[in-house]
């Protein structure tokens, strides 16, 4: 469905990433683990469109991406709910919501895709009328997933959504990520955390300093201890 | 000093050329010495031998003033001025008033302007700087306004929109041009100086990242008082040039923001900002352009009307000395596109747009 | 007490116009991110060109108001696509390029317009441009009154339009995270486009309802950027709600300043505020409200 | 004692960044502040180091209370730091990067020189001292932000993620340019992400997650700490 073919990419003068490459299947949730500052965020990045590889080629569905402008990546069905959620701030829960549906054919369904945001997250139908700045990290969190869902994409991803959240929220978020996987929807998420992630993932790919080290199932990955290694030190 | 000889070279011809417009003897010395040179060199050699051209190159020279001072505070500093008008007139009123209301040689303005011009910036760089962002800029061009509102207020001191006329000290210009050029001299000299110690150091680490300055120890509201008092001395001291040189002003002459404090703007970024010589060009540049635009190509134009008998080449004459401002707009806006720099920062640029061949062979 | 409610409602009068110049003005500061130095010699431009409606072709202001507005619409559109998008890509070393772009274009436009029109003042006399009512012994112009309510209409309509369409949130969203909103399928570009035609039209209504009972040169342009950005700093940059507050403030205050202290001290009134909201109210009215 | 931060909170808005940490710092330690992204250890740096004001709480160095203080200020009492993010002087080539700093100590620019170009050469960065830094590789661009803490002549170096985004050979130069520091009588609180770094040359670690101390001990004691365990690798690793 996504095909990332040998991308180079760099900020500036600098090289970020070197040779990445991977496949994200339909129907699939795939990862990318890796310490902070390997590349995850930039990868992503690089697939929204908002950085463009130096060489090397993305296709979505065999559209290339790689020259594409980002609002053509959302049209083509890809969403992104960012690292850090960039919620708009002083915008309502419902407005933020209605910003992910901005791409026409989301537009013509929007009411029906926000009952079904709201079926998912009961909290944020409470809070629509709130500016989302004002809500805790796990609510701003269900936003920004939200607001993904909203795009009604084919391809989702994720980057980094359990980012400082408490532990007990960061189990439902992965909750929530498994059940839009379970209807239908492709993931692509990208993770620190490496026991929730592995555990839900198809397919992992870890990312060390802008290449690909390794690729396996998530179980494989798992009990892999160069995977432990490169996390703890031990 | 390698990197100084053509600026250096250029001062001494400097230094040298205009005596020729007044001291007898000198003009035929000069141009027996010139004409071993081919013809059309001569016509530049002999530049300053004319009143008129001596009158533009004090000009210049007073640019070459003002558009240094700019360029340490905006161009070392980062900090962006709208507001220079402001020191430039406070100068100039210094200097006026000392002569009107206490019947001293408004040469005494040069000690008195540019520290009072320092008295402006102060307080003024104190509230700014303490928030970043756009508010110095913005605040500098509210200051330029209230500077001209004061002194189009305080009838008693300044005699409000009547301004001040003193008696010049000297028929001929040359000594203006020493002046002028002396000054220019000492600025440049005086920033190349201050640009190599530690507070330009400070200055340029500022103006690239505000927090690692403050990481490495340095006081960043300090060090941007400190640029803006230089930068403000100086442009005091052009203030009472001008007072001297011109002999009159008002507050819509000297606290003009178009004339004034955008040229000042205008001579930094065009000869380049964060450069040397860039305002020195700049301003050449400047007064050029204006000059060549406010004569109709120094009556070329209007003399090729008279010739060509062509209604329409009259036309287009009167027009173009009625655009002299206009073509500043427009310059303004094709240096930001083209030239972000300026045309000493992208010389290299420029140099391979004029003579694409020249680059080919390196 | 008389003067003081003929000044109050004078102040209100003015403020109101004021508030759209200013809210014009917020919107660009909030999604470009710059002062646009321009502002003022923008509302100058529609003011030149209800004049040359008036006087040539006898069309009432009110009638031209459409006109001047879409005109400016589409400088506007202009200015930002070919002179302020394209500095984005290009690396200098002053961050603040986009500003100096605006007052390069400030003089283009004012010289532009001495160029065709002279620097002689020129004004729009109509039949109601001298008209007044009086309510309580307190007179009313009629145009600034007519004008109070466009601005009033101008301002809610351009409220509904932030609030409730999807443009209008695109504009918002662009302000508030330009990245974020990419990320959701916002050509960011084409919205810098269109903000920069809306507030060039906001200043455009102004300008042109303003012309019954103003003068007009070319160098008007200047005060008003000062007034304009003066309002925005009261506002808080950005903020379009501050920006009507703003407007109001400093329409009243110099409407008090120019009746208690004089009128020499208008213009400077207004620079006083801008530096003492500098002194004790960084971050302006915004920082009070939250809004 | 040396360094010491007492029960420091930072609240921006309504979220608390810091919630209440205090540790110790002895002189000539190497100690490590670890946690997972987003847990507040860029945040307790910035407040060290004078960029954010407490909301609670004070910070000793020397026995003196430097919160409260300028960042400037602090750097001149002996703090140096990391940026994360580098920050490098773009325009202005390496050399000139150290000397702007080196001011802090010299009373003459040739002083200056002299020590920016001591400085460059402990770093190895001299290869690319003439080059602007703003064109660097991102491991020069590393080891040029701590020259410039260096040049500063501090007696605490706050590190922040210096090995982030280096590859194998290049961590291993910079652990070893770290241990030279320490070597040369400098004390370092390190913020780091990869924990073969840490692990490795940390005398003691403490660890943070959601702005509040988890446990505090040498690297092993940390490392096998269940809670810390789960930080990282999520709930139910340890089984």
């Amino acid at each position: 469905m996504l095909r990332v073919e040998h991308i180079q990419v760099f900020y500036g003068d600098l090289q970020v990433l070197w040779d990445v490459s991977f496949e994200v299947d339909e129907g699939r949730i795939v990862v990318l683990v890796g310490a902070n500052g390997a590349g995850k965020s930039t990868t992503l990045k690089t697939v929204s469109a908002l950085l463009t590889p130096a060489s090397g080629t993305i296709t979505f569905e065999g559209t290339r991406l790689d020259r594409a402008p980002s609002h053509k990546v959302v049209e083509l069905g890809i969403a992104h709910v960012p690292e850090g959620r960039r919620l708009f701030p002083e915008m309502t829960v419902e407005e933020n919501l209605i910003m992910g549906s901005l791409a026409s054919e989301a537009k013509s369904k929007r009411a029906e895709t926000m009952s079904r945001v709201y079926n998912l997250f009961p909290v944020l139908h409470e809070r629509r009328r709130q500016p989302a700045g004002t809500l805790s990290g796990g609510e701003q969190q269900m936003v920004a997933i939200g607001r993904g869902i909203m795009a009604r994409p084919k391809l989702i991803m994720f980057d980094e959504p359990s980012l400082g959240l408490a532990p007990l929220v960061v189990a439902s978020i992965f909750e929530i990520i498994r059940m839009v996987n379970s209807e239908g929807l492709t993931v692509l998420l990208v993770e620190q955390n490496v026991k929730h992630t592995l555990s839900i993932c198809d397919r992992a790919y870890v990312l060390e300093n802008g290449s690909i080290t390794m690729e396996g199932s998530g179980r494989e990955l798992l009990h892999n201890e160069h995977v432990k290694a490169a996390y703890l030190g031990i | 000093m390698r990197q100084h000889r053509v600026p250096l070279i250029l001062l001494a011809y400097l230094a040298i050329f205009p005596l020729g417009a007044v001291v007898p003897g000198v003009l035929g010395v000069l141009q027996k010495a010139a004409s071993v040179f081919p013809e059309w060199l001569q016509v530049y050699l002999l530049w300053f031998t004319d009143t008129y051209l001596l009158n533009l190159m004090i000009l210049v020279l007073m640019w070459v003033t003002i558009g240094s001072a700019w360029n340490l505070i905006a161009g070392y500093t980062g900090q962006v001025s709208f507001g220079d008008a402001a020191f430039f007139g406070t100068g100039a009123y210094a200097a006026g008033l000392l002569s009107t209301k206490l019947g001293l040689s408004a040469w005494w303005g040069f000690l008195v302007g540019g520290p009072l011009a320092v008295l402006v910036a102060f307080p003024f760089g104190w509230i700014c700087f303490r928030l970043r962002g756009a508010y110095f800029a913005l605040a500098t061009l509210a200051l330029n306004e209230v500077m001209r509102h004061i002194a189009t207020i305080w009838q008693s001191l300044t005699k409000g929109m009547v301004g001040i006329m003193i008696m010049p000290t000297f028929v001929s210009k040359l000594p203006y041009y020493y002046i002028a050029l002396g000054l220019a001299v000492l600025s440049i000299v005086c920033i190349e100086i201050v640009v190599n110690s530690r507070w330009g150091y400070y200055f340029i680490s500022i103006r690239e990242d505000q927090d690692a300055a403050e990481s490495m120890g340095i006081d960043t509201h300090y060090y941007k008082m400190v640029s803006l008092c230089i930068a403000a001395c100086l442009t005091g001291l052009a203030g009472a040039f001008w007072m001297n040189y011109n002999g009159s002003i008002d507050p819509r002459s000297v606290f003009s923001l178009h004339d004034i404090s955008i040229m000042a703007i205008l001579v930094g970024i065009v000869g380049g900002v964060s450069t040397t010589y860039g305002p020195a060009v700049g301003a050449f540049i400047m007064v050029a352009v204006s000059e060549v635009f406010r004569t109709g190509g120094f009556g070329m134009l209007e003399g090729l009307a008279r010739m060509t008998n062509s209604p329409a080449t009259e036309v287009v004459a009167k027009y173009v000395k009625e655009a002299h401002a206009l073509s500043f707009g427009l310059l303004v806006i094709v240096i930001i596109l083209f030239l972000p720099n300026g045309v000493v920062g992208d010389w290299p640029r420029l140099k391979r747009a004029l003579w694409p061949w020249s680059g080919k062979k390196a | 007490m008389e003067v003081f409610f003929q000044t109050l409602v004078a102040g209100v009068l003015k403020g109101g116009l004021y508030a759209l110049i200013g809210l014009g003005m917020a919107l660009i500061m909030g999604v470009m991110g710059i002062i646009n130095l321009a502002h003022g010699q923008l509302m100058m431009v529609a003011m030149y060109i209800t004049f040359v409606l008036f006087h040539y072709l006898g069309v009432d202001p009110y009638r031209a108001l459409p006109i001047s507005m879409v005109s400016l619409f589409l400088l506007g559109i202009f200015i930002q696509k070919f002179l302020l998008n394209p500095l984005m890509k290009v690396e200098s070393i002053l961050p603040e390029n986009q500003v100096l772009m605006t007052v390069g274009i400030g003089i283009v436009l004012t010289e532009t317009a001495r160029f065709i029109f002279s620097s002689n003042f020129r004004s729009v006399m109509t039949s109601y441009s001298t008209a007044v009512f009086f309510v309580g012994g307190i007179s009313f112009s009629v145009a600034l009154c007519f004008a109070f309510l466009c601005a009033i209409l101008l301002t809610a309509g351009m409220f509904w339009f932030l609030l409730k369409t999807d443009l209008g949130r695109c504009i918002r969203a662009v302000a508030q995270d330009n990245e974020a909103a990419r990320l959701m399928g916002v050509n960011a570009e084409r919205i810098k486009v269109l903000t920069m035609g809306i507030g060039a039209m906001l200043v455009a209504a102004a300008g042109t309802m303003l012309m019954p009972v103003y003068y007009l040169f070319p160098d008007i342009g200047g005060p008003f950027t000062r007034k304009a950005f003066v309002i925005t700093i009261l506002g808080g940059l950005g903020s379009t709600v501050g920006a009507i507050f703003g407007g109001l403030t400093l329409g009243l205050v110099e409407a008090f300043g120019a009746t208690y202290i004089g009128m020499d001290y208008e213009d400077m009134l207004g620079l006083i505020i801008f530096i003492l909201v500098l002194l004790f109210l960084p971050g302006g009215f915004k920082r009070l409200t939250k809004v | 004692m040396f360094f010491e931060a007492h029960h420091i909170v930072k609240h921006f808005g309504g979220l608390s960044a810091v919630g209440g940490v205090s540790f110790r710092v002895d002189k000539g330690e190497i100690f490590g502040l670890i946690g997972p992204n987003g847990s507040g250890k860029t945040t307790i740096f910035n407040l060290i180091n004078g960029f954010h004001s407490l909301s609670h709480g004070e910070i000793f160095f020397e026995g003196a209370r430097i919160s409260g203080l300028k960042t400037h200020e602090i750097c001149r009492r002996g703090i140096g730091r990391t940026f994360q993010v580098v920050k490098p002087l773009k325009r202005m080539t390496v050399l000139d990067n150290v000397i702007a700093s080196a001011f802090l100590r010299s009373r003459t620019k040739s002083q200056a020189i002299d020590l920016a170009e001591e400085t460059i050469e402990f770093c190895g960065l001299g290869p690319c001292r003439d080059k602007p830094a703003g064109g660097l590789p991102i491991a020069s661009r590393k080891r040029l932000e701590i020259a410039r803490a260096l040049a500063t002549k501090p007696k605490l170096l706050l590190l922040d993620e210096t090995a982030a985004g280096l590859n194998h050979t290049e961590l291993e130069e910079a652990i070893e340019l770290i241990s030279r520091i320490r070597t040369a009588g400098v004390t370092i609180i390190i913020v780091e992400h990869i924990m073969k770094v840490i692990m490795t040359i940390s005398d003691r670690i403490l660890a943070i997650n959601h702005g509040l101390a988890i446990t505090e001990g040498t690297p092993k004691e940390v490392a096998t700490h269940p809670e810390v365990i789960t930080a990282y690798l999520g709930a139910d690793y340890v089984a």
